[in-house]
């Protein structure tokens, strides 16, 4: 197989699959998860302002109050790694224009040399964490498979989307390959690993929201 | 013919200084240091023409109109004249059995000296019979006259990769001369049609120094396939910038932004178009405001569609509706399985006792 | 499978929720919770760390409600749970959590890890693997009224004692009074000054109220066993009294879980909206104040210090009104780092108080109250729960700290001035 | 035929960004050091300016900064050629143009004379019989 007719492949087909695969999972999930349904609470509701799910949706972007004092690398390591990703996948120019083929939305690019930057802060902060998950005890304790495996299913799309800007290692074409079949393993692997917290992070920290503000606790 | 080429270049009204110039542009060109323009005129100046046999197969001519008339008339071209070019069908006065009994000549007489240049790809389907000369297959002239042959020059994307008669669905079977020749040094030279310097450069730089000039992966020289469009785009600025033309009449076509998202596919593809440019150096495809088609890469005519973006995907969302739909149903499913499931454990459920805390 | 463990899945299949599907399946296994647990941050030992706690149950999950998992549990990748293991289950599930709701509250997805916990011990409780501690508790309330054992008797004699050092009549099973008060029974037997405060203050306040010689026990410790059945019974008695004597308001007692028994979870546990209100009284002191009813005189020149039960504060959202109190008591009211709405469990909330061999652990996660205590090093520390009250007594004897502990109530009762007295009487 | 009704115009560098990389002003050092090369051992050398990764204004600049001297050839052969003596003596811009005017090659050769002004002996030779045969004819 040639390099062209490898990135055919991922741009073809294997796309194709991995879309596939990524959007039966995520709605597969969606519902096995929230279809259990929960019981209506009955006890009197304290209404307290700033206590509610969607208060707790947003709030909980932000440390509670001397926490990230008590785990600064978590905390900035992960701000680092979740802004970075979001600034390359939705700032570098060829990434929005597969977005607008998908969907028809658009926005103005980032400049590369920014985007290429962002990269590379990205990847360091993620193996800074990846370090913290090795030295930290309860960390390394709850670690499994899955976790050093999802690490690894995030950094590669940045890693090779890089290095084929970049043109280290290996031809643009083969780098560019590689790069989207990195991102399709993990669009097939996000509904099925921890990656899914992307999605139901709003519903847990909704819920979470939802019985405390009940109780008038803004959480 | 026989002769120094210096002599046959005086013969022709070519000046030494003309020559020297030549070289000198042919080394920049090559990439080799400056002072390779130098011991390539000398070089040269010594040089025996060695003979050439330039077999066409299933092609379109395209690659002799590129290399013939590009900078026609100038040294170039001429270069041509200076080799003994004893089987070039298109170019050659003899006809029919005269033409094949020159070639059979000069096979002979020349035997593992002499330069095989291919264009076309070869049919292997239904025994090569979809291209056959002076009813012998392609296949079959090639495997003889690669025998004798010094080297081969695989010479536009037919020979070198295939090309277009290797498009899908491939009708006749076509393949590369590299699909067929394992034991000779082959030089791709790919491109639809490959830019008349390439071509030319490689003949110089084997007169000059008696061997092929150092290939990539793909057996293409590196002097001139080393680098992508894109590396040596003068739109590659507008690139970093985020700065595209989004149809080829916006305001970003008429300022002469990337083509990328017009399906420019200058970041795959290694050719020197940037650079060497064609028509005398006039104009190229993406300054005439046309993103690159990819045409010496591989198959690239079965890569996606030549005005789709190199980041999108060549079927964008075939089969997601039916995915959606599927992970949907089986979402559905197990909830409904699963709440029947919780309803069966709570109605299953015993009032616990004091008892029951007990093991 | 033991018939008791076969039990304890059945109960785990019936309590598991879309929200404790949801909390697994966000968790990123980042360890945050382990921060924000002082049984983690005093031992360092990560087999503490909150969503730890809930492996079993989440094996449960998984094999039971997803697809996945089933397969998982079917080719033999994912455990079947054993009585052995959720055995081994029962010191992180008791002894280590105090259902504080530090890791709910830090947890950056948002999974309410208490919630959980609260939820498993339900399974753990159906499936006998309930610390003896805890067991003998609930035995005791269920079939004598009341975990310490005490019965009507006690409560009658404290009564007496009260209208004697008060002159204050005590009413009991009086009809359409605006107040019932219920009690704990340590305030019974431990910290009768609590009844006396009550009394003062109603009285200062002009305010009818009744205690109920059916129900005068407000602690549940089905709740903290982790038994619906169970502490529906216990709460039932609590809703017939207040029902029978038509009482708009229930005030629940200096006591954390027993406020979430009756104000959060009581409803639920007997199926229906409760037909009057349930408050703490420390709501229901901050109201008189407000509305002048309550007056105090005079203020308290030592260095008070106000320790938040955490079922009052994260799981009761009752957070300013300890404040506002203490304020109108206190000259000199400092609070301790994290006090208020992340303020660290005393370590023996949740019923661990009531396990004994899990005494040892207490004392070792008692460190980081002891921290907090150094930073501001108060004269004597106000809380507004008994349980708090007797732990932090002990463990503060442990390490040698000479701080007095004291209600809330009570400091805002001896603030009623004197002259007052007779109006009322 | 005029390009001008053809709508693309080109705009490269983006106005209102400098072009200059900085990759010209070493070249300075390199030629000095041709220069000193020349002076000591009578080597000559060249910088082929197409193969470095020069923006024509970093041509410019160079241009500018070389200056003009006192000589300048024309070659007609093959296209015009112009070799320009620099304010540095034995430093000459060489610009070869193909036939149909387009820049195929740019150096900046280092020698006391450009290689290509001399005449080569061979060609030499050819005038020597060629007045030869004018005197014989005389």
């Amino acid at each position: 197989m040639t390099d062209l007719q490898f990135l055919t492949w991922v741009r073809g087909p294997g796309l194709d699959i991995a879309v596939g695969i990524f959007l039966l999972g995520v709605l597969w999930r969606l519902f096995e998860i929230y279809s259990l349904g929960r019981s209506k609470d009955l006890s009197a509701p304290r209404r307290t302002p700033g206590a509610s799910g969607l208060h707790t949706v947003f709030r909980r972007s932000l440390p509670p109050p001397g926490m990230l004092k008590c785990s600064p690398v978590s905390y900035l390591g992960g701000y680092i790694f979740h802004i970075g990703l979001a600034i390359v996948v939705f700032g570098f120019a060829p990434h929005i224009l597969l977005i607008r083929n998908l969907t028809g939305l658009s926005w103005p690019a980032l400049p590369s040399q920014f985007v290429d930057l962002a990269a590379v802060v990205t990847m360091a902060a993620m193996t800074v964490m990846l370090a913290d998950r090795i030295n930290k005890p309860a960390k390394r304790f709850l670690s499994t498979f899955e976790d050093w495996f999802t690490w690894a299913a995030t950094f590669l799309p940045v890693l090779t989307g890089w290095m084929a800007v970049q043109h280290l290692l290996l031809p643009y074409t083969a780098m560019l390959a590689l790069h989207i079949l990195s991102v399709e393993i993990l669009l097939i692997v996000l509904p099925f690993t921890k990656l899914f917290h992307a999605f139901t992070l709003f519903g847990s920290r909704w819920y979470n929201g939802k019985v405390n503000g009940h109780r008038g606790v803004p959480v | 013919m026989q002769g120094s080429l210096v002599d046959a270049f005086a013969r022709q009204g070519v000046s030494r200084r003309s020559f020297l110039k030549y070289c000198a542009t042919l080394a920049s060109m090559m990439a080799l240091p400056p002072v390779a323009g130098r011991a390539m005129a000398e070089a040269m100046a010594a040089a025996r023409r060695p003979s050439v046999i330039w077999l066409p197969f299933q092609e379109c001519t395209g690659c002799t109109e590129s290399i013939t008339r590009s900078h026609s008339p100038t040294i170039e071209g001429m270069i041509f004249d200076m080799i003994s070019l004893d089987y070039q069908e298109t170019l050659m006065a003899a006809a029919g059995h005269q033409a094949e009994a020159a070639r059979l000549n000069a096979m002979q007489d020349n035997a593992g000296k002499y330069l095989l240049i291919v264009d076309g790809s070869i049919p292997l389907g239904r025994d090569g019979a979809y291209s056959c000369i002076g009813g012998r297959s392609n296949v079959e002239m090639l495997k003889e006259a690669a025998q004798g042959a010094a080297a081969v020059v695989a010479v536009g994307s037919c020979a070198a990769f295939g090309g277009i008669p290797r498009a899908n669905p491939n009708p006749t079977g076509a393949v590369s001369v590299s699909d067929i020749v394992k034991d000779k040094p082959i030089v791709n030279i790919p491109g639809c049609p490959p830019i008349p310097v390439v071509m030319t450069g490689v003949l110089a730089h084997y007169l000059t120094f008696g061997s092929l000039p150092e290939l990539d992966a793909k057996g293409r020289p590196k002097a001139f396939f080393g680098e992508t469009i894109h590396d040596r785009c003068y739109r590659r600025p507008f690139y970093d910038q985020g700065k595209f033309a989004k149809t080829f009449d916006d305001e970003g076509a008429r300022n002469g932004w990337c083509l990328f998202e017009l399906g420019c596919k200058g970041p795959v593809t290694h050719n020197a178009c940037a650079t060497a440019k064609w028509n005398g150096g006039t104009s190229w495809p993406v300054e005439s405001g046309h993103g690159c088609l990819g045409c010496s890469e591989p198959d690239f005519w079965d890569a996606g569609g030549f005005y789709k973006a190199l980041s999108l995907p060549a079927d964008p969302l075939g089969i997601a509706g039916a995915a959606a739909v599927a992970g949907a149903a089986v979402g559905v499913g197990i909830g409904f399985a699963n709440r029947a499931k919780q309803g069966a454990a709570k109605s299953a459920h015993e009032t616990t006792t004091l008892a029951d805390l007990e093991k | 499978m033991s018939a008791s463990l076969e039990k304890g899945i059945r109960v785990l299949k019936a309590v598991i929720d879309a929200p404790i599907a949801s909390y697994f399946n966000s968790c990123v296994h980042c360890g945050l919770c382990a921060e924000a647990c002082l049984f983690y941050t005093e031992t360092g030992d990560p087999k503490y760390t909150p969503i730890h706690k809930l492996e079993p149950l989440r094996r449960i999950y998984e094999q039971e409600y997803t697809l996945l998992g089933r397969l998982k549990k079917i080719v033999g990748l994912s455990k079947a749970v054993t009585d052995d293991e959720l055995d081994q289950w029962q010191e992180l599930v008791y002894n280590s959590c105090t259902l504080c709701g530090r890791c709910s509250a830090v947890c950056p997805v948002g999974n309410d890890i208490v919630y959980m916990v609260r939820k498993f011990r339900e399974g753990m409780a159906a499936s006998g693997h309930a610390p003896e501690g805890i067991k003998s508790a609930v035995n005791r309330t269920v079939t004598i009224g009341s975990p310490m054992g005490v019965k009507l008797p006690a409560v009658l004699a404290q009564m007496k004692h009260v209208e004697a050092d008060y002159g204050i009549p005590i009413p009991l099973d009086v009809e359409d009074a605006e107040y019932m008060v219920v009690l704990s029974s340590m305030e019974i037997i431990n910290f009768p000054e609590y009844l006396g405060a009550v009394a003062r203050i109603m009285q200062q306040a002009g305010k009818t109220w009744t205690l109920c010689s059916t129900a005068f026990e407000a602690t549940n410790a089905g709740i903290q066993i982790g038994n619906s059945d169970l502490a529906r019974v216990i709460v039932s008695r609590i809703v017939e009294g207040a029902e029978k004597f038509k009482v708009k308001t229930v005030i629940s007692p200096e006591c954390g879980h027993a406020y979430t028994a009756l104000r959060w979870e009581g409803a639920n546990l007997i199926g229906r909206p409760f037909s009057f209100e349930v408050q703490h009284i420390v709501e229901v002191l901050d109201e008189f104040q407000r509305q002048g009813w309550l007056r105090t005189e005079g203020f308290e020149t030592d260095k008070l210090t106000f320790h938040d039960p955490c079922q009052l504060v994260r799981r009761g959202g009752v957070i300013r009104q300890p404040r506002t109190l203490m304020r109108s008591v206190a000259q000199n009211f400092v609070e301790m780092p994290d006090a208020g709405y992340m303020n660290w469990c005393c370590g023996g909330g949740g019923g661990a108080s009531a396990i004994e061999e899990g005494e040892a652990l207490r004392l070792e996660a008692f460190k980081k109250k002891k921290t907090q205590f150094d930073a501001v090093k108060p004269d004597r520390v106000v809380t507004a729960c008994a349980n708090c009250r007797i732990v932090l007594e002990e463990s503060l004897e442990h390490y040698r700290m000479d701080i007095p502990v004291i209600g809330l109530t009570e400091l805002i009762a001896e603030h009623i001035p004197e002259r007052n007295k007779p109006e009322g009487a | 035929m005029s390009l001008d009704p053809i709508p693309i115009h080109v705009v490269n560098p983006p106005p209102g960004e400098s072009a200059l990389t900085g990759n010209a002003p070493p070249l300075l050092r390199e030629l000095a050091a041709g220069v000193r090369r020349l002076l000591e051992t009578g080597e000559s050398s060249a910088i082929d300016l197409s193969a470095l990764p020069l923006t024509p204004a970093d041509l410019d600049w160079l241009q500018e900064k070389l200056g003009s001297g006192e000589i300048s050839v024309i070659l007609q052969a093959g296209g015009v050629s112009t070799l320009n003596e620099t304010a540095c003596p034995g430093i000459w811009w060489v610009t070869h143009h193909n036939e149909q005017g387009a820049v195929t090659a740019q150096f900046i050769e280092v020698a006391f004379v450009p290689e290509l002004v001399k005449a080569a002996p061979q060609d030499v030779a050819i005038g020597q019989e060629y007045l030869e045969l004018m005197i014989a004819d005389l």
